[in-house]
């Protein structure tokens, strides 16, 4: 009862916050179209990071499967001619194979080798995108990567996602469905499943999981939606290069995801919006901000342990006891 | 024959660095089973000292090089202190608060010194040594090897011979156990932190008249001590040590007959190998979560 | 410039307003940051470093017609009619401290060559390669290395084993100039050292002598090099400038110090002839009889048979050797010129590196 | 013929070293449908290493282990576990932050195949109330129906290890491994195990125990199975091990202080 009528609060606050979110980009003004944009592509990011998360593994490499995305759309739309509305989800669906490949030998690993296992094969992918410049156009990338385009039959020209607010809108849909699919995902039985893997992987084994191929799952399809978010990412810029990529950028993930907290599907988009708030709000104090990210993390990792997901729940717990403490 | 003796004096001085670089990391992890990922910056923070200290204040260089190694010893021990420590529980707690620590102090060194072009510090020892088949090396090259057995061979004394190397050895193999014997876990780790700091910082000590003194240093730090950590097995000293001369003379030949980009490629996919065949590394025996 | 009275336009003064914003390299940043100054500040004019960052902002710039200006020519293209190159065309004018040695040096005639593995290095490889090629030098080594390098003496060692007469840094980072000019002093080099840049050169001496560096060939001037007092000079009181830099940040002058102040010199004067700040009519101006006030001396726009424009400001590029100590220009040469001679010669390094705009992409 | 009057399990010339150390040397034996087994022994006498190379986690170094006459050893242990052969563990395993009811769905994933699309679609609503009802069923089997909405963390001891053997039984098992199911129970909770393990049994699970509680062991299994230094000692009644002078002589003392522990 409690979890229907909890169900009924999410598609409530959908229905409200869903055509807002659709409203916001034509009350604001077109500079700052671009940040929701961005903003939205991180919300990708960061969700799909926590997929493979939820198996236990802390992985540097998301940030490079998303270039694989982005690298495989522009060089299927640019090189192959593909229809870029194919090329998108085919590039995404590469990415989820690229991943499944590179799970050979990553998720023989687990922990701390796990980490540094995927840092190692993110760079040697990057690497090898400077180094080829056939067909990856070395470290300068690749540009005039043809944009997503809809002929419409009211409109005269087709309809250009370059532009900011189409692509948002689109966007927009596609980071519905695909947090839509991640929940889903998360709380059907697989998602049951990768709990019990990540948390006792022996009893996991002895009822007959097998943890590898769940690993596996869950690695491969985060993989497909950073690829996803990077095949948009790259036909909206119009260019890509393996800087992109960096390490650097990755520890920005890390540090939404754990700013925001791991244990519910809120965290890390609680975690993004917030940090990327605060970002632009503090866009002045610009050479400063990676100490303050810094700063807020190991704050964070003090005070907040479980992230900014669970600061409701504890203010609530202050103020009970507060109240408890007048009363008493 | 010039060539090759040439880079196998290259890939000698190379290897000190390495191994310098990569002892420190092994030793913090080992210990305490904690990956810094500040590791590099501690490098940048012990090559900074030099320049504020002896290029920019004229003090000795053996007396900057020893500030050095005590400030980043400082530095890490208040990292155990308040960043480590209180996150024993939780290694990935650990880990990033190293990653917070890093940003901070890559803005500390830019606030300080500012970005653009590279900090300027004089060689202490100027000159070359020329030995024969027309080998070449600079003293302060030559000095910063010698400097670097020096310590590794300190290192590998205190911990086979003494008996706070006996206690950081039995942490290392199993905390409870060594617990139990009456060891704190408590100032082994505080020991092996300070240790550990202290070797990145005299690294970046010795090493900034001869590379790139500059807020971002620190990467290139941190990825060839992770390859060597690996590839030594993590936890191991002395594979370590070993791993660090295979990858510094494999580097080194590498960029000498074919080229720079590819060496540093196939050391990635080298370290990737060995994660794949052989988690534990050349040396290393248990495997750590 | 402000503090020179701004800028005229119809018999007022107007006050130039800078803003700036970090991309830190990233395109999307990049993009971000191009469209807050047009949307908050209104900005007339957009300099930027280029590179990397510049295909991600080209749509939305083109769009909005905004003038823009970059350092790095390999950003023309016929479809940015607005984004021009007014100050330094990299690397099309290392040929000129190529012809110069070659006309000075006869007798060097094995060149080594390595660079960094970016888009700053590589194009650069190419114009040497169609340098040495023209004043008829072989090249006897390459080395690219990876940026993330450290120590350079396998690198060096590599190129020294070749035998070379002449060793070329390329465009190199400045730091990376730095500890290769180092290194090649250490391990014995007798032979000449060419470079696109030698920015912190007084380090080098320090590091090294006096003697090594002796007659070291790059093409960045300091500016209070006498030669630049010299009339043709558009550049307006270069030795104040440097004197104010050097002052402002000591030990931080560098090849592109007095590259966005050259710029601003020429945008204003055609905002002044325009009597207008309205981007288009500013090019207009600027490009009024396809030649233009460079910091070096009048100059033409050229480009159409590299980058598919004429977006690029060349005329004449200072030759720079060390001497006794100090940076000093030892002569002006045309790029024009050379490439009137030799434009086959780079155009078919250029394909082979996979650098002209047609290939590009 | 033979196949059909095959042992469930049988363990043949299974050797085991790590290092120098021989944990398991040349151990045979077998066990029959239906019955309890006690496996028994002093501390290091390999129990629990048997224990895991029937289960799948460790990988004999030679002989062989045999399923109703298949040979499973060397296999991963989901597949171990997918013939029918499913484990416990000594310290008890359970997802302490979530329900009863929630640890036991958590256990129904065996026989359910992983369909990413079904469950993305929500194709596999069937089959999840099928599982909810076999979850509802062991609940009830277990004697957890009161508890189903408490936390695995808030559990007294003897529940939390009903629970336990709950998820195993719901993977199915026509082999049931339980390591140590009585340690550290006072004598009520061990009497109420007691008797659901034989419940168990009744319900056509084998299972073989590796227990100290002689008390136990002696009370409740069929034939026992003595180990010492990684070698086969005795095996047989409870009773006739138990007069067994080898047994007595390697064993007997620690057995009896296992007893007096778990007596107090």
């Amino acid at each position: 009862m409690n979890s229907a009528s909890r169900r009924h609060g999410w598609w409530l606050a959908a229905a409200v916050l869903l055509p807002a979110l659709a409203a916001l980009p034509f009350f604001l003004p077109f500079h700052r179209q671009d940040f929701m944009i961005f903003l939205l592509l991180d919300v990708m990011l960061v969700v799909s990071y926590r997929l493979v998360t939820l198996s236990g593994e802390w992985s540097l490499i998301h940030m490079v499967l998303m270039g694989c995305g982005g690298y495989a759309s522009a060089l299927l739309s640019k090189r192959a001619d593909l229809l870029v509305w194919l090329s998108i989800p085919l590039a995404a669906l590469l990415t989820a194979a690229v991943a499944l490949l590179l799970s050979f030998p990553l998720l023989r690993m687990r922990g701390f080798y796990f980490l540094i296992g995927s840092y190692a094969a993110g760079e040697a992918v990057r690497l090898a995108w400077k180094y080829f410049v056939y067909p990856f156009g070395g470290p300068k990338g690749l540009k005039l990567i043809p944009p997503l385009e809809l002929q419409l039959p009211f409109l005269e020209q087709p309809l250009s996602f370059v532009e900011p607010i189409p692509f948002y809108l689109l966007l927009l849909v596609v980071t519905c469905v695909s947090l839509l699919l991640l929940y889903r995902l998360e709380h059907s039985r697989i998602g049951l499943t990768l709990h019990m893997v990540h948390w006792q992987p022996s009893l996991a084994e002895a009822v007959g999981v097998n943890s590898w191929r769940y690993r596996t799952l869950a690695f491969a399809c985060g993989a497909f939606f950073a690829g996803l978010a990077g095949a948009l990412f790259v036909h909206y810029l119009g260019s890509i290069n393996p800087n992109q990529f960096a390490i650097g950028e990755m520890l920005y993930i890390l540090v939404w995801v754990i700013i925001g907290g791991t244990r519910t599907f809120a965290g890390p988009v609680i975690g993004v919006v917030v940090l990327s708030v605060l970002n632009e709000i503090f866009r002045q104090y610009d050479e400063w901000r990676p100490a303050i990210y810094g700063l807020i993390l190991l704050l964070s990792m003090r005070f907040l342990p479980d992230g900014l997901e669970s600061l409701p729940g504890r203010l609530r717990g202050l103020w009970r006891r507060r109240v408890a403490a007048a009363q008493g | 024959m010039e060539l090759v003796l040439q880079s196998i004096a290259n890939a000698l001085v190379q290897s000190g660095f390495f191994s310098l670089w990569a002892v420190g990391l092994v030793l913090i992890f080992g210990v305490m089973g904690i990956i810094n990922f500040a590791h590099g910056e501690m490098v940048m923070v012990g090559a900074y000292t030099v320049w504020l200290l002896y290029a920019g204040q004229g003090l000795p260089f053996p007396l900057a090089l020893l500030a050095a190694a005590l400030i980043v010893c400082l530095l890490g021990l208040c990292m155990e202190r308040f960043l480590f420590q209180p996150f024993r529980e939780n290694p990935l707690g650990g880990l990033i608060n190293s990653i917070g620590l890093l940003f901070i102090l890559q803005v500390l060194a830019v606030q300080i010194g500012g970005l653009g072009l590279m900090k300027h510090v004089p060689p202490a020892f100027p000159g070359t040594l020329e030995l024969p088949f027309e080998v070449r090396i600079p003293v302060q090259r030559a000095v910063a090897l010698v400097v670097s057995l020096g310590l590794l061979a300190a290192v590998g004394w205190l911990l086979t011979w003494t008996r706070l190397g006996w206690a950081l050895r039995a942490v290392s193999m199993d905390r409870e156990a060594a617990a139990l014997q009456g060891i704190s876990v408590r100032r082994i780790g505080m020991f092996a932190m300070g240790l550990g700091a202290a070797l990145a910082g005299t690294a970046g000590a010795l090493m900034a008249p001869l590379v790139r003194v500059e807020p971002y240093m620190g990467h290139a730090v941190i990825i060839t001590a992770f390859i060597v950590a690996i590839v030594g097995g993590i936890g191991s000293i002395r594979g370590a040590v070993l791993a660090a001369v295979l990858y510094a003379f494999f580097h080194t030949f590498v960029t000498t007959y074919y080229s720079g980009t590819l060496a540093t490629m196939l050391g990635l996919f080298i370290m990737l190998l060995v994660l794949v065949i052989k988690p534990t590394g050349l040396m290393g025996s248990r495997l750590r979560e | 410039m402000n503090r020179a009275g701004g800028l005229r336009i119809g018999g007022d003064n107007y006050k130039v307003e800078f803003v700036s914003y970090d991309n830190e390299y990233l395109p999307d940043k990049a993009l971000q940051g191009m469209k807050k100054l047009v949307g908050e500040h209104d900005v007339k004019f957009v300099m930027m470093l280029g590179g990397d960052t510049w295909p991600a902002v080209q749509p939305f710039a083109t769009r909005r017609k905004l003038l823009t200006s970059t350092l790095l020519p390999s950003d023309l293209s016929p479809d940015a009619p607005y984004h021009i190159a007014p100050c330094e065309v990299h690397p099309i004018y290392n040929v000129t401290g190529v012809e110069w040695m070659a006309q000075n040096f006869p007798e060097l005639k094995r060149a080594a060559i390595c660079a960094q593995n970016d888009s700053l290095g590589l194009p650069s490889v190419a114009t040497y390669l169609a340098a040495f090629e023209a004043a008829g030098i072989d090249v006897v080594d390459q080395n690219i290395f990876d940026p993330s390098t450290t120590d350079f003496a396998p690198v060096v060692t590599s190129m020294l084993a070749s035998g070379p007469d002449i060793v070329c840094l390329d465009t190199c980072y400045a730091d990376y100039v730095n500890l290769i000019t180092e290194q090649l002093f250490h391990q014995g080099f007798k032979g000449k050292i060419i470079s696109c840049t030698f920015d912190n050169y007084q380090d080098v001496i320090e590091k090294t002598s006096k003697e090594f560096v002796e007659g070291f060939i790059f093409q960045f001037p300091d500016f209070d090099d006498p030669a630049l007092r010299q009339d043709f000079i558009n550049f307006k009181r270069p030795k104040d400038f440097y004197e104010k830099f050097v002052e402002r940040h000591p030990g931080q002058w560098s090849a592109v110090a007095w590259e966005y102040a050259s710029i601003m010199d020429l945008w204003k004067a055609a905002a002044e002839q325009a009597a207008s700040v309205e981007p288009l009519a500013v090019l207009e101006a600027m490009k009024q009889g396809g030649r233009a006030p460079h910091a070096f001396g009048d100059a033409s726009w050229w480009g159409e048979e590299l980058w598919g424009i004429d977006n690029a400001l060349v005329g004449n590029w200072p030759v720079v050797t060390v001497r006794d100590g100090r940076a000093r220009i030892e002569e002006f040469r045309s790029i024009p010129e050379w490439w009137s001679c030799y434009k086959d010669l780079l155009v078919k390094h250029m394909e082979a590196m996979g650098l002209m705009h047609y290939q590009q992409g | 013929m033979a196949t059909a009057a095959a042992p469930l399990l049988e363990v043949r010339g299974l050797c085991k070293r790590f290092g120098g150390l021989v944990a398991l040397d040349r151990v045979s034996f077998q066990v029959r449908e239906g019955e309890i087994r006690g496996l028994i022994g002093p501390n290091g006498a390999g129990k629990s290493t048997l224990f895991k190379n029937i289960a799948g986690f460790y990988r004999p170094g030679a002989g062989e282990i045999l399923l109703a006459g298949r040979p499973i050893s060397g296999r991963p242990p989901y597949e171990i576990a997918g013939l029918g052969v499913v484990r416990t563990f000594q310290e008890t395993t359970l997802f302490q932050e979530l329900s009863v009811m929630r640890n036991l769905e958590a256990g129904c994933h065996l026989h359910a195949s992983s369909g990413l699309f079904r469950a993305l679609l929500g194709l596999d609503r069937e089959r999840l109330e099928r599982q909810r009802q076999a979850a509802g069923r062991i609940l009830d089997f277990v004697g957890l129906r009161e508890r189903r909405a408490q936390l695995a963390s808030e559990l007294p001891l003897g529940s939390q290890r009903a629970l336990a053997l709950g998820i195993a039984l719901l993977a199915k098992p026509r082999l049931l491994l339980l390591d140590e199911p009585f340690a550290g129970m006072n004598p009520a909770e061990t009497a109420h195990m007691m008797e659901l393990t034989r419940k168990v049994r009744r319900s056509g699970i084998t299972i073989v125990l590796v227990e100290h509680n002689m008390k136990a062991v002696m009370g409740l299994c069929d034939f026992v199975t003595v180990l010492n230094f990684g070698r086969l000692l005795a095996e047989g009644t409870p009773e006739s091990v138990r007069r067994d002078p080898a047994v007595l002589e390697a064993y007997l003392g620690s057995a009896a202080g296992g007893t007096e522990r778990a007596s107090c």
